[in-house]
């Protein structure tokens, strides 16, 4: 071996969230030096509101890109799963916590195909959730005869409601969010199922040779994927008080948006969870300060472009510096 | 007579138009080093791929310790105590040496952070790892690196290592030295031997005739995706048996015979 | 609540908050005019959002959220979604920002303090009864251009238009019943495959003129423009003119300028005096056509192009 | 060497259209025998008109995604480039020609742009066009000022023209869009510079290290993509008669669609032009002959979410089958 | 004295904390086989890497027939008439043998065709493909199969082929017998003569001492990111040879002395 000076301890995997998490506090700062009302605790929590649906989604999302797979449904099966509690509680009258678990088991039903399909017909990722884009968008519209579902009972608004932190109101759904990525992150790096979903992303073939179940992994991980859309969708209903079965549109590019910032490689088998909860903040960040110093909303879509695209060049940049 | 640890019977693995293995037989007994040689495309990888769980023969019969099996995934074989080195798809690139090492048995920490939150004891596995490394004699700065940093030989050696510190019943390993220099494939050998006089038979693929004469007890001779011989270093020189795996001697009753006059000639058997 | 600890108006201009449908369509487009001009006339500062999809509820929210942060007096709002949008409304009044709804009634619409609206089942109603008049007794074989599943306008002007017709959803006359987002390459599409199901068609009903248009460019391939009557409901510039030179018969026109213009005025007035508006406003509609016909009052394209937007 | 039988003459990939052809093929049978008007001369010629402008996008979409990238900003990219020409013509006054000129100029422009953030700050193609859909849409809808143009010089519209083959009206803009599939189908199947594209798509470092000047390659890809979304963009304004701010914003999922269908590999090397051409066909089928048994439009959503998985699976089965 | 074809000085290449070159020297003569040598990691690929264009050294000078030139990519080298089979890298598996063989210098049809539609001339490249795949004697059914489904040993064996057929002044081989079965190695041996009979120098990297024995006319041996030593074959054993490649003994003015006493015992040289 060549001469080779102690390096420092490395992560698990080679795309650390540093980068990402610079253009983050970036944003913070020119927003901060910009408006006088972003550097609050309201605003911020505010901010955390407003991305933990779509930061939700993109914990399902992380977990499938991991796998070198990709997930166009997610915000499709989300809207489905909101109106399917919403309307069994209402509508049908089951008991709320039912009908909150009919909503995630629709979700997680969704993935577990999802899954079977990928591993069973072998087809692309890609197409399968294309496909399910379309047929979760037209059962939503169907089941829900495109009313949206008002008057909803407590428990599936519950997370909405907002307990205090000092100065600053914080909705339970935002702690369920961090606790989710925590949960996640915990899960992806530090237990055996988390190392086999990397090696699956790295390569199926090494990991199957390995003695990896791989098939039996990946229908797992769509599924899991899918009980986290649920979990979004919960979100969403206690968050917006309502069943609405417009939801989601452009969540499932907004959700892999969040997952590259956070500097997750879309080839599979690199990246973090954490990675992702900045990649989210940064939309919201961008969203929320380009709002408050009055930005009009057109040149709100060109100033989020061109940032989109200097955030991960930043972080691109940066580490070929350190290499 | 002893019963082979791990035998086969007629194997039977097309791919499409390519027909990889055409019948073959297979014996390994307790306690030897079994070399494989055969040409490029004789059919070997196919073969322990077969023997390992990585793929399904179309025809034919697995036994392990005379039972008949069947392995329907490299993770069957593994329970079997199979461990193999395979070519080319040892490892994971992005991932670090010590999380190769234990891939698909990690080790939880022990108490409730294990049971229940099964969180992994990161430490120990890189202190197994960095043990397992050293006894090959491998030397690393960092088992924190990911692979993909690694030369070539490194991370072969990294493969071997594991294959090594799992097996329980029986060793395979396709090509191992291939990508190995001088020091690191002398340490190869010394461990295969290491591995067999503690009981447990190896199967090396190998396409350098040295090693096989050094290290093997028999040779099982591949050929055109079937076996065409099985014979013992010690009877047949170093050109005798090259002669046999290109086809231009045949084995026929323990004795071989020249089969193809114009291949025997070209490496200069006359 | 959200952001309810935060006080609004805390220094310099007040603010008033502009929240449309989508930030592309034309009609917004104006709408935002309207508000712009409305706002430097009195003395505010206009913020604007907007959805990025016809529907898209969440957007909204969020920029209610973002706009009661930013301390704003008052917010107008054409909702994306009329039920789901009312809790996060809700929620800014309790901050004690004024929420007034523009083109659209929330529901229940008094969500909002205020409503300064068109009222799209009468726009399509309107264009209807001018159909039914227009068809002169011939049998009608309609085909229905419509916006996308789940849009509250889209519903209203079709149901409204089906109303002023005489006919029931699913009356066997309606030959022929598709999505077009309100686009014009889709409303082409969306004809052209029409015209293949069933190529008598005579009476083509579209959410917008942008579809009209397309409705219009499919029937001229087959070289039946002369003799299919196309309605539309919007009256923007160039869906008048299109009016004005027969690609469309007539047209329902709404006053977009109208409406921001006034509920700007209505903010200003409670920043001032702390007056808010309440009920509703009925911007107005009109029927445009060159070809009026008795019994449906209308006015001619000479009006509608004085009075148009976009 | 085993037991090796002569095998076929293969092609170039592995990929070929038989699969996406079979499922095109039926799917017209099925619509032929529950419609009276589906099998027609004039049919036919209205899908193909219908297919022209993502199927142009999905040409240069394909080359992309053969080098391993993909492209989200093709619909807003043609969308500019057709407001372009057509604003320059109508209201800048400029002669039509030039007007079409500066058009296609920029879309190859976004095009050139893409290519230089990919190769030298190594951006994710992703990413790349994730921003720059939201530039390209913003631009045009600023540029446009929401007003759609009309009353175009007769050059923007003469693709829209028809000509007469036996009893069927055929566009000039059929006619073009057909010749540059066979055009790219020969650039990619039978020239050098095909090959590299095949070779960069399989594996970057290998194509360097075989002489490839890969960077050069890869901006010279996506230039030419743009190019043909200018084209596209040219072959919109002549169908619709307009130039539309609101064009393309379904189109890049659409034109991704068309490439999959047509069996070419998301993870680049794999593929073939004319299978794109079969994979718009597919869409293009499905949404006519389900408008023509009058399906309502939300279950014509439903069907073609489980029809593209259908014709996905068929053809990948099929190709199991054959191995 | 003659001018060395291909030198280097000093060269150095890091990769953040590993230093893979630390000033690394090189000459090859004209007409010889140099084969280079080193423990795994010692920087050989890394070195045969910025001799070829294939990365950009951090210091150091490279000189082409006594003048010096700088390789900006591999397609610089290649122009110079260096062709080179690298380890792992050589091949791009989706494409088929002829495509591979071909790629990057196409041959076009003659006349206008190939001239103006820049039209491939498919038949002439798979039938000179199929001529120098028969020279190296690699048996394979058929030149339109992708090179994934071959076995390990034949892709290499298209890697060198195709080395050896465009190289005008330098071929470089990184392992090239490395995967490959004794008759092909054989061949592949054969066929470096045969470059070298033609006036053409090859540098062979290889962990086959049996190898770089029967074919080298000179050693360059590679330690730490250095050239350690130049020799001869003919004037070292290969234990001594081996000894120099791991530190147990070191070369000073042309003579082995001990320098490591504990690794020379190691390798039984005491
Ligand atoms: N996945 C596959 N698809 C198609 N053909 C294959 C596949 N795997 C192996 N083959 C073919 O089967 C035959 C046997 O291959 P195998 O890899 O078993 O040979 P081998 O003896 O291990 O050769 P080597 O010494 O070169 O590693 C070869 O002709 C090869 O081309
Ligand atoms: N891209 C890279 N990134 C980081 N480290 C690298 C990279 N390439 C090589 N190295 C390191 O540089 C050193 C020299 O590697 P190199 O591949 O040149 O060795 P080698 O002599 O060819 O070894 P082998 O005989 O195993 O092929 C090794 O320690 C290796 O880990
Ligand atoms: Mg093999
Ligand atoms: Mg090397």
């Amino acid at each position: 071996m060549a001469v080779m000076e102690a390096s420092l301890p490395r992560r698990l995997v080679s795309t650390p969230v540093a980068g990402p998490l610079a253009a983050l506090l970036l944003a913070c700062l020119f927003f901060g030096l910009n408006t006088g009302q972003f550097f609050t605790g309201p605003n911020f929590s505010l901010i955390i509101q407003q991305v933990m649906v779509v930061g939700t989604l993109a914990i399902g999302q992380t977990l499938i890109i991991l796998t070198a797979g990709i997930d166009l449904a997610c915000g499709a099966v989300m809207a489905f799963g909101g109106i399917v509690m919403t309307k069994l509680a209402v509508d049908s009258g089951l008991p709320p916590l039912l009908a909150v678990a009919a909503g995630l088991a629709v979700c997680a039903g969704f993935g577990l195909v999802n899954g079977l399909l990928v591993t069973r017909i072998s087809l692309p990722p890609f197409i399968v959730t294309l496909g399910m884009l379309n047929v979760a968008f037209a059962l939503t519209h169907i089941y829900s005869a495109e009313q949206t579902v008002t008057d909803l009972p407590a428990l599936l608004t519950f997370l909405g409601q907002t307990f205090q932190v000092g100065q600053t109101n914080v909705t339970y759904g935002s702690l369920l969010t961090i606790l989710l990525f925590l949960l996640f992150a915990y899960l992806l790096g530090s237990t055996a199922w988390g190392r086999h979903v990397y090696a699956l992303g790295n390569n199926p073939e090494v990991a199957r040779l390995s003695g990896i179940r791989t098939s039996r992994l990946l229908v797992g991980v769509y599924t899991l994927a899918g009980l986290v859309y649920g979990v979004a969708a919960l979100l969403l209903v206690s968050r917006t008080g309502v069943g609405d079965p417009q939801a989601g549109q452009t969540d499932n590019l907004d959700s892999i948006t969040a997952v590259v910032l956070g500097g997750t490689s879309l080839f599979g088998g690199r990246g973090l969870v954490l990675g992702t909860l900045v990649g989210a903040l940064i939309v919201g960040v961008f969203r929320n300060g380009l709002q408050l110093m009055g930005v009009a909303s057109i040149y709100q879509t060109l100033i989020t472009g061109v940032l989109v695209i200097l955030a991960v060049a930043v972080d691109q940049l940066s580490r070929r510096r350190t290499r | 007579m002893t019963t082979p640890v791990l035998q086969a019977r007629g194997l039977v693995k097309r791919y499409g138009h390519v027909t990889a293995l055409d019948g073959a037989d297979f014996d390994l007994m307790p306690g030897e080093v079994l070399a494989v040689i055969g040409d490029n495309g004789a059919g070997k990888t196919s073969l322990i791929k077969a023997l390992t769980g990585a793929l399904q023969p179309d025809a034919g019969e697995i036994r392990l310790d005379g039972e008949a099996v069947r392995l329907r995934d490299p993770l069957d074989a593994r329970r079997h105590g199979i461990e193999t080195v395979y070519q080319d798809l040892a490892i994971a690139a992005s991932l670090d040496i010590a999380t190769n090492m234990f891939l698909g048995r990690e080790l939880r920490k022990p108490g409730v952070l294990g049971k229940v939150f099964r969180m992994l004891d990161k430490r120990r596995m890189r202190e197994e790892s960095a043990r397992h490394m050293a006894e090959l004699k491998i030397g690393l700065r960092s088992l924190t690196q990911p692979v993909e940093s690694l030369s070539g030989g490194q991370r072969q050696g990294v493969a071997v290592a594991r294959a090594v510190a799992w097996a329980t019943r029986v060793v395979v390993m396709d090509e191992p030295t291939a990508a190995l220099g001088v020091k690191e494939s002398g340490q190869v050998l010394d461990l295969i031997r290491q591995v067999r006089d503690r009981g447990t038979p190896v199967v090396l693929i190998s396409h350098n005739m040295p090693h096989v004469f050094e290290i093997a007890d028999r040779v099982h001779v591949q050929r055109l995706g079937r076996r065409v011989a099985e014979l013992s270093p010690r009877d047949h020189s170093m050109a005798e048996v090259v002669a046999i795996m290109t086809g231009a001697l045949q084995v026929s009753e323990g004795k071989a015979v020249v089969a193809d006059q114009g291949a025997a000639k070209a490496i200069g058997l006359s | 609540g959200a952001g309810s600890q935060s006080t609004p108006g805390s220094a310099g201009t007040p603010k008033v908050g502009l929240i449309t449908k989508t930030e592309t369509n034309p009609f917004f487009v104006k709408m935002k005019e309207g508000a712009e001009k409305a706002a430097q006339a009195n003395g505010l500062e206009l913020m604007s959002a907007a959805g990025k999809f016809d529907g898209d509820n969440a957007s909204q929210i969020t920029a209610v959220e973002n706009m009661v942060a930013a301390g704003v007096k008052g917010i107008l709002i054409t909702p994306s979604d009329t039920k789901a949008i009312v809790p996060a409304i809700k929620k800014a009044r309790d901050a004690g920002v004024m929420v007034i709804a523009l083109d659209t009634p929330t529901e229940p619409q008094d969500a909002t303090d205020a409503l300064f609206a068109t009222d799209n089942l009468r726009a399509g109603e309107l264009i209807g009864q001018y159909a039914k008049a227009a068809m002169a007794g011939k049998p009608a074989k309609i085909a229905t251009l419509d916006l996308a599943p789940g849009v509250t306008v889209g519903r209203l002007r079709h149901d409204g238009f089906l109303k002023g017709f005489g006919v029931q959803e699913g009356d066997p006359s309606v030959v022929c019943s598709q999505d077009t987002r309100g686009d014009q390459a889709r409303g082409q599409t969306a004809m052209e495959n029409c015209l293949q199901k069933a190529p008598d068609i005579n009476l083509v009903y579209t959410i917008n003129e942008p579809a009209a248009l397309g409705a219009y460019t499919a029937l001229k391939a087959k070289g039946r423009e002369k003799d299919v009557l196309i309605v539309s409901v919007d009256g923007g510039c160039t869906g008048t003119k299109a009016v004005q030179s027969g690609q469309i018969a007539a047209t329902s026109q709404q006053y977009p300028l109208k409406m921001a213009g006034d509920g700007v005025k209505a903010v200003a007035a409670f920043a001032k005096g702390g007056q808010k508006a309440t009920g509703y406003t009925d911007t107005g509609v009109t029927l445009i056509t060159d070809r009026a016909v008795p019994g449906v009052e209308a006015e001619d394209t000479a009006f509608g192009l004085a009075n148009c937007w976009g």
